[in-house]
């Protein structure tokens, strides 16, 4: 069966050549617009990753958190589920702070698999709480605007999708910039870089941990709302992130945002195009193969610094 | 408590073997098919404790190992009708060869990188196992059923999964007494100064791997066989790692005895679960893992050692905080 | 060193005695016995939650009804049954261990079968050693029941069977299809359904012009569909998960890729379909296992009746999960019925020759305890709701070819 | 003769240069200082000896044996035993199992565990932490570190020791017993190569002393002729310690 529509997949671009390029042109954006979606997830991963040195399994399930909250307004208030974008930053970030404050930086010293066992069970806790909340039924909004497109030379780009690709770029631009300009950013970065020098600094580790969770939480808040416009979710989707958050962080460098934003488009090119070329089957293994080999080969990421030892 | 000499632990570690090698016989179903996943876990949880507990490489996707033997038995027994025991020693020198190649590479990552290669590598599989034909794709594949009833089949599973459990554990006491424990330890703790000292990591942390993939598959192997069914969604799941890590932790890690007792307290404690509160398993599963960590970060052994005070409980934290 | 060993030793004692605690509690269970006890592990939590407990459902609203008229008659007279149910969560392993723990420890007199085939593959393997009927009420991946199996019956008929009828009601519409395109999840799930219907179609004359399987966990259908888009199916068989069906669909709608018949496996016939899809889910098909609108007629219910006393007791309609699990306790308590005891080989003897009609359809097994007289039904969404439309009804008829997206 | 010798050894780092073609030779049997400030390359020159950090230019030869390439455990293997400056112990071990480690992975690979146990008493006996050999790393002094650190170099009998401020952070009286105990090592022909900042010390055993400054040598000789050593006064020991070090050494 894979062989016969491997073949199928690959053959019919052959074929027919202004097809062929019609074609190539319309898995471009589609690349495009997953990836912007990819890197954003990816960087709220990877700041408390590169900055913490925390593995947080518990990521996905926040990233649907979010999306509940959207959809539960937009649901009682019967509001566009765009607009209710803030207040799954806002309860996220609360949420994410409390989670650090109270949670992890108990054991913040503990080492990778205690950090890593804590986000695991964080994230089982979060699932089921979600599960008693929300049941395991399947959520999902349906604005008017829903699957409505623009095309352009024969390419179909969805609004929605470019809504979401458009937002997941602003906050990660704000995000870069928070890092780069504002005093708290620089201080957040120090930590990265040197937590006892920062700390000699004056500066209050504790306190610039729950903030970089929290916003990595809040970040993730965001992309539920962005996610639920996609696609319905349940209390288990969270765990469908993973691999990407993990490639993301990886590909694009320890806690790189720039990275990040270029990581997580090359996947979404990756992706699409390894449906091109190998057929869908072999998307999965393509991303995984990816992943595996930046891992090893190119250990500095896309634009991070190099993470043997 | 009192101390007895080496010998008066032999003994009690004796009888206890006996009693457990007799149980089936007196037990019911239920208790052998509970007893025998437990002692799965154990040897996850000791294989585990070789790489990580030992070897320091938190190789938290080990169980590709798992689903890897699984298919391996399940492939040669139902497509080219090997017997179980000759497709088993295959799955087991078949993962440990396939530990051997992969780690070559992936063990050049330290820390939170060989974490994530490694769970990578659980995703890759699941992938390639769900796309051949050869495994039954993503519809899984059937094993044949254990010829000769109830009994016998809960019978040779449970005294299965036993032996490996012994097995695994008197490998384990092997290296933590040997050249190789020393360095598995020196390379855990400092692999450079290790290295000054005399020490190539390579073929150490390759063989460390290679044993921990031995035994994993082995239990995989034998799962596979006790289901008769199994499917790539299934065998490869990050979720019995993380199970794996969390007996180690609690037991303690790099101890000999330590993953096995996690292992038992685990499985008896989710069990319990279970019976009592049905849509709570998930919440209490997690809050187990996050005061474990909190409270006994270096297990409930590290615990008894500090005695069991309130202060004491405090000071496990006082050690991570910041 | 000693120290570390003593603390070891000391932690298999705490162990040792949470054994014995346990050993204990699960006494003082099995020792009431008067009813007939019947044991269930379905999926509460996990990744099937949702189906679990609609089956779940189905099984209490069984049990009340059966109680509220007495119970099951036994040799001449009535016992009342109790339900012990187990969280299975969805993993084959536990489904395993708790089934052998309703059997062994529990001492159930029956079993009801868990939800989905991956799971009743494990649990039945386990039934047959204990020489216990299962009835699945939801799993017919015909794998399952390839086994040899003699304890093990189906409600269903088999999944290869599920969506035959949709290509056998499409080759009879104007203008005829010529070409179909197979998008299907690769899981036990969803493949045997569109092999199924891709044998069917290719019989009928009907032409595959592409063919493809997406991993679970696929989140971007943009890919496919541009191929597919390119290629122009008339007819379109997707299989996979709800979300899968949810996002295919959606990025159909947005890449404007249009054929004359929509169809998925199950999904369109899910519950939340209407909720999550609105008006984009119109002119879907799915396959259900049952359907209020269907004209069965049987013991105790027709169709409709059954329909209308669900409603009183939950103010909505049943959800074919749950008629599964509820027409499964009729079928156990039937066979039970003519067996005229509890000897578990008897109950087998009984749905061996079985043969009846209920309001869920027909019942006769063959051998490997498939449900030959079972067949699906097909709904196509049809203005935010489900109807049924195979088998054929007076008044009501596929709507084709759809309306491309954009004419909506 | 010479057993080990560096030709115009080099190593960058990305664009600064920690060492610069400096020359060196030490004589079998003797006791070689390095000394210079801070930042003056002295531990990267160690790191570069037993094949840390790969060497940019030049060459290092020990007893004839190119070291260029060697990974460090193939260095220690041929006779180059090392302390850290920054204590390198093995948190979570025992004294006597840190110790232990290199005897049985140092130059002679000792392969009967109980055998190296025997020696190891020794070794720890000898640098005074015989009582301590059961404690954890956590509940020894900084002291007992070094010592520690001395005696997993000495297990692993090394015909070269290369000894990274042993007697940093170390109490006057301290200092005198780490003086005797490589004294007395050396005594035994192990050559040694100490970097201290404790003048006093590295002056007292040292035959000969190498100075770096930004990564040159800018001395190389007895200690009599580092301490009168313009260059050396200017830059690194200042007049005030030069003074006080001729009358000490006029005086014998």
């Amino acid at each position: 069966m894979e062989a016969s529509c491997f073949s199928e997949a690959s053959t019919d671009f052959i074929s027919n050549h202004e097809e062929r390029d019609h074609m190539v042109g319309q898995v471009l954006v589609n690349g495009f617009l997953q990836g912007g979606f990819y890197a954003c997830i990816g960087v709220s991963f990877s700041i408390v990753f590169g900055i913490m040195k925390v593995i947080n399994l518990a990521q996905g399930t926040q990233i649907i958190l979010g999306a509940y909250v959207t959809y539960t307004v937009s649901q009682i208030l019967r509001i566009d589920p765009f607009f209710t974008l803030p207040l799954a930053v806002i309860g996220l970030f609360i949420l994410g702070y409390l989670i650090q404050k109270y949670i992890i930086n108990l054991v913040a010293k503990g080492g990778l698999v205690i950090t890593s066992l804590l986000t695991f069970g964080l994230n089982l806790t979060l699932i089921n709480v979600a599960l008693l909340i929300w049941k395991a039924d399947f959520r999902g909004t349906n604005p008017w605007y829903m699957g409505m497109s623009l095309e352009i030379a024969g390419v179909t780009i969805p609004y929605v999708r470019l809504i979401i690709f458009v937002i997941a770029l602003l906050f990660t631009i704000f995000l870069e910039l928070f890092f780069r300009k504002t005093e708290t950013g620089n201080s957040i970065q120090a930590t990265a870089l040197n937590p006892k020098a920062a700390q000699l600094m004056g500066i209050d580790i504790g306190k610039t941990y729950c903030l970089t969770f929290a916003i990595s939480s809040a970040l993730g808040g965001a992309m539920g709302t962005l996610f639920i416009l996609a696609k319905p979710i349940s209390p288990f989707t969270g765990g469908d992130f993973l691999i990407i958050l993990f490639s993301v962080a990886i590909l694009g460098g320890l806690g790189s945002i720039p990275g990040a934003l270029v990581a997580g488009i090359v996947l979404g090119m990756v992706e699409s195009f390894s449906v091109m070329f190998f057929g869908i089957e072999y998307q999965k293994i393509a991303l995984n193969l990816v992943y595996l080999l930046i891992l090893i080969f190119l250990p500095k990421g896309l634009m991070g610094k190099r993470f043997y030892g | 408590m009192v101390n007895l000499g080496r010998k008066g632990w032999l003994l009690i570690g004796g009888g206890l073997c006996i009693f457990l090698f007799l149980a089936p016989f007196v037990l019911r179903g239920y208790w052998i098919r509970l007893l025998t996943n437990m002692f799965m876990f154990a040897v996850l949880a000791e294989s585990v404790n070789i790489i990580a507990g030992y070897c320091g490489y938190l190789a938290l996707g080990n169980m590709f190992f798992f689903g890897l033997g699984a298919y391996t038995v399940a492939v040669l027994m139902t497509k080219f009708s090997f017997s179980f025991f000759s497709a088993l020693l295959i799955a087991g020198l078949g993962a440990s060869l396939f530990s051997v190649i992969v780690g070559l590479p992936v063990l050049r990552l330290k820390g939170q990188y060989f974490l994530m290669g490694t769970v990578g590598l659980l995703e890759l599989l699941r992938e390639i196992t769900t796309n051949i034909s050869l495994t039954g794709g993503g519809q899984g594949i059937t094993l044949p059923i254990f010829p000769g009833g109830a009994a016998a089949a809960n019978h040779f599973f449970y005294h299965f999964m036993f032996g490996l459990m012994l097995i695994s554990i008197a490998c384990t006491f092997y290296i933590s007494k040997s050249r190789l424990g020393y360095a598995f330890r020196a390379i855990k703790f400092d692999e450079d100064a290790a290295s000054v000292m005399g020490i190539n990591p390579t073929p150490y942390k390759t063989a460390a791997w290679a044993i921990s993939a031995f035994f994993t598959s082995l239990a995989g192997a034998g799962y596979a066989y006790w289901m008769s069914y199994i499917d790539p969604g299934e065998v490869y799941q990050i979720m019995p790692s993380v199970k794996m890590y969390l007996m180690m932790v609690l037991g303690g890690a790099g101890t000999v005895l330590g993953p096995i007792a996690g292992a038992f307290f685990i499985e008896f404690i989710s069990e319990l679960v279970w019976g009592k509160f049905l849509e709570l398993h998930l919440l209490i599963l997690g809050l187990v893992l996050v005061f474990v960590v909190i409270f006994t970060p270096k297990g409930f052994i590290d615990l008894f050692q500090r005695g069991l005070t309130p202060s004491k409980l405090l000071s496990g934290i006082k050690a991570n905080r910041i | 060193m000693k120290k570390g060993k003593v603390c070891v030793w000391s932690s298999w004692g705490v162990i040792l005695i949470c054994g014995l605690v346990l050993v204990i509690s699960s006494e003082l269970v099995s020792a009431q016995e008067a009813k007939i006890q019947i044991g269930a592990a379905v999926s509460m939590t996990g990744r099937l939650a949702k189906e679990g407990n609609l089956v779940k459902k189905g099984y209490e609203t069984w049990a009340e009804w059966i109680n509220g008229r007495g119970g099951i008659n036994v040799g001449g007279k009535p016992h009342k049954v109790e339900m012990i149910y187990y969280d299975d969560k969805a993993d084959p392993t536990t489904s395993a261990k708790l089934t052998e723990k309703l059997i062994t420890e529990d001492k159930v007199s029956l079993i009801l079968g868990p939800y989905s085939s991956g799971i009743a593959a494990a649990t039945s393997a386990i039934g047959e050693k204990y020489g216990f009927v299962t009835i699945a009420p939801v799993a017919n991946g015909d794998f399952v029941y390839e086994r040899g199996f003699k304890y093990l019956f189906s409600v269903l008929s088999m999944a290869t069977g599920d969506l035959v009828p949709v290509a056998e009601l499409a080759v009879k519409q104007i203008p005829k299809p010529k070409t179909f395109a197979v998008v299907v999840l690769d899981h036990v799930f969803t493949l045997p359904s569109l092999e199924g219907v891709k044998k069917r179609s290719l019989e009928l004359g009907l032409e595959e012009i592409y063919y493809g399987k997406f991993p679970v966990n696929t989140s971007d259908f943009s890919g496919i569909l541009t191929t597919i888009k390119s290629k122009d199916p008339d007819l379109l068989y997707f299989g996979g998960f709800f979300p899968d069906a949810v996002s295919f669909y959606r990025q159909a709608k947005e890449l404007n890729v249009n054929a004359k018949l929509y169809t998925t496996t199950g999904t369109a016939g899910h519950p939340d379909w209407l909720s999550v899809m609105k008006k984009d889910g119109d002119y879907v098909l799915a396959q259900v296992t049952w359907h209020p609108d269907m004209t069965y007629k049987g013991p105790f219910f027709t169709s409709v009746s059954y329909n209308e006393f669900w409603k009183k007791r939950h103010g909505e309609d049943s959800s074919f999960f749950s008629a599964c699990g509820f027409v499964a306790g009729i079928l156990m308590q039937v066979a039970i019925d003519k067996a005229g005891s509890l000897d578990q080989s008897k109950i087998r003897d009984a749905l061996r020759g079985m043969d009846i009609e209920t309001f869920f359809g027909g019942f006769k097994f063959d051998e490997k305890g498939k449900n030959i007289a079972h067949r699906m039904g097909i709904v196509q969404v049809q203005a935010g709701k489900q109807v049924l439309i195979d088998p054929p009804r007076p008044g009501v008829k596929l709507l084709y070819p759809a309306p491309s997206w954009k004419e909506r | 003769m010479s057993i080990l010798e560096g030709k115009r050894v080099t190593k960058n780092f990305g664009g600064l240069t920690a060492v610069s073609e400096v020359d060196f030779e030490i004589i079998e049997g003797e006791i070689f200082g390095l000394i210079g400030p801070n930042g003056s390359g002295k531990t990267t020159l160690l790191n570069l000896i037993n094949g840390i950090f790969p060497i940019t230019d030049g060459e290092i030869h020990f007893g004839g044996q190119r070291l260029n390439g060697l990974r460090p455990h193939q260095i220690t293997h041929l006779g180059i035993g090392r302390t850290f400056q920054i204590v390198r112990a093995f948190e979570g071990m025992t004294v006597k199992e840190n110790a232990l480690v290199g005897s049985l992975f140092g130059t002679k690979k000792e392969k009967n565990i109980s055998k190296a146990m025997k020696e190891v008493e020794e070794v720890l006996d000898f640098v005074g932490l015989g009582a301590k050999r059961h404690y954890k790393i956590s509940e020894i002094t900084i002291a007992d570190r070094k010592r520690l650190e001395l005696a997993r170099a000495l297990v692993m009998n090394p015909k070269l020791l290369l000894l990274d401020e042993v007697m940093a952070g170390l109490n006057p009286r301290e200092i005198e017993g780490l003086m005797e105990i490589i004294l007395t090592v050396n005594r035994k022909g192990i050559t040694v190569l100490v970097i201290e900042h404790v003048m006093k010390a590295v002056m007292g055993i040292s035959q000969r002393i190498m100075v770096l400054h930004h990564g040159r040598r800018i001395a190389l000789g007895s200690p009599k002729e580092i301490a009168e050593n313009e260059e050396v006064i200017k830059s690194y020991l200042g007049e005030k310690f030069a003074r006080r070090e001729r009358t000490f050494l006029k005086r014998g």
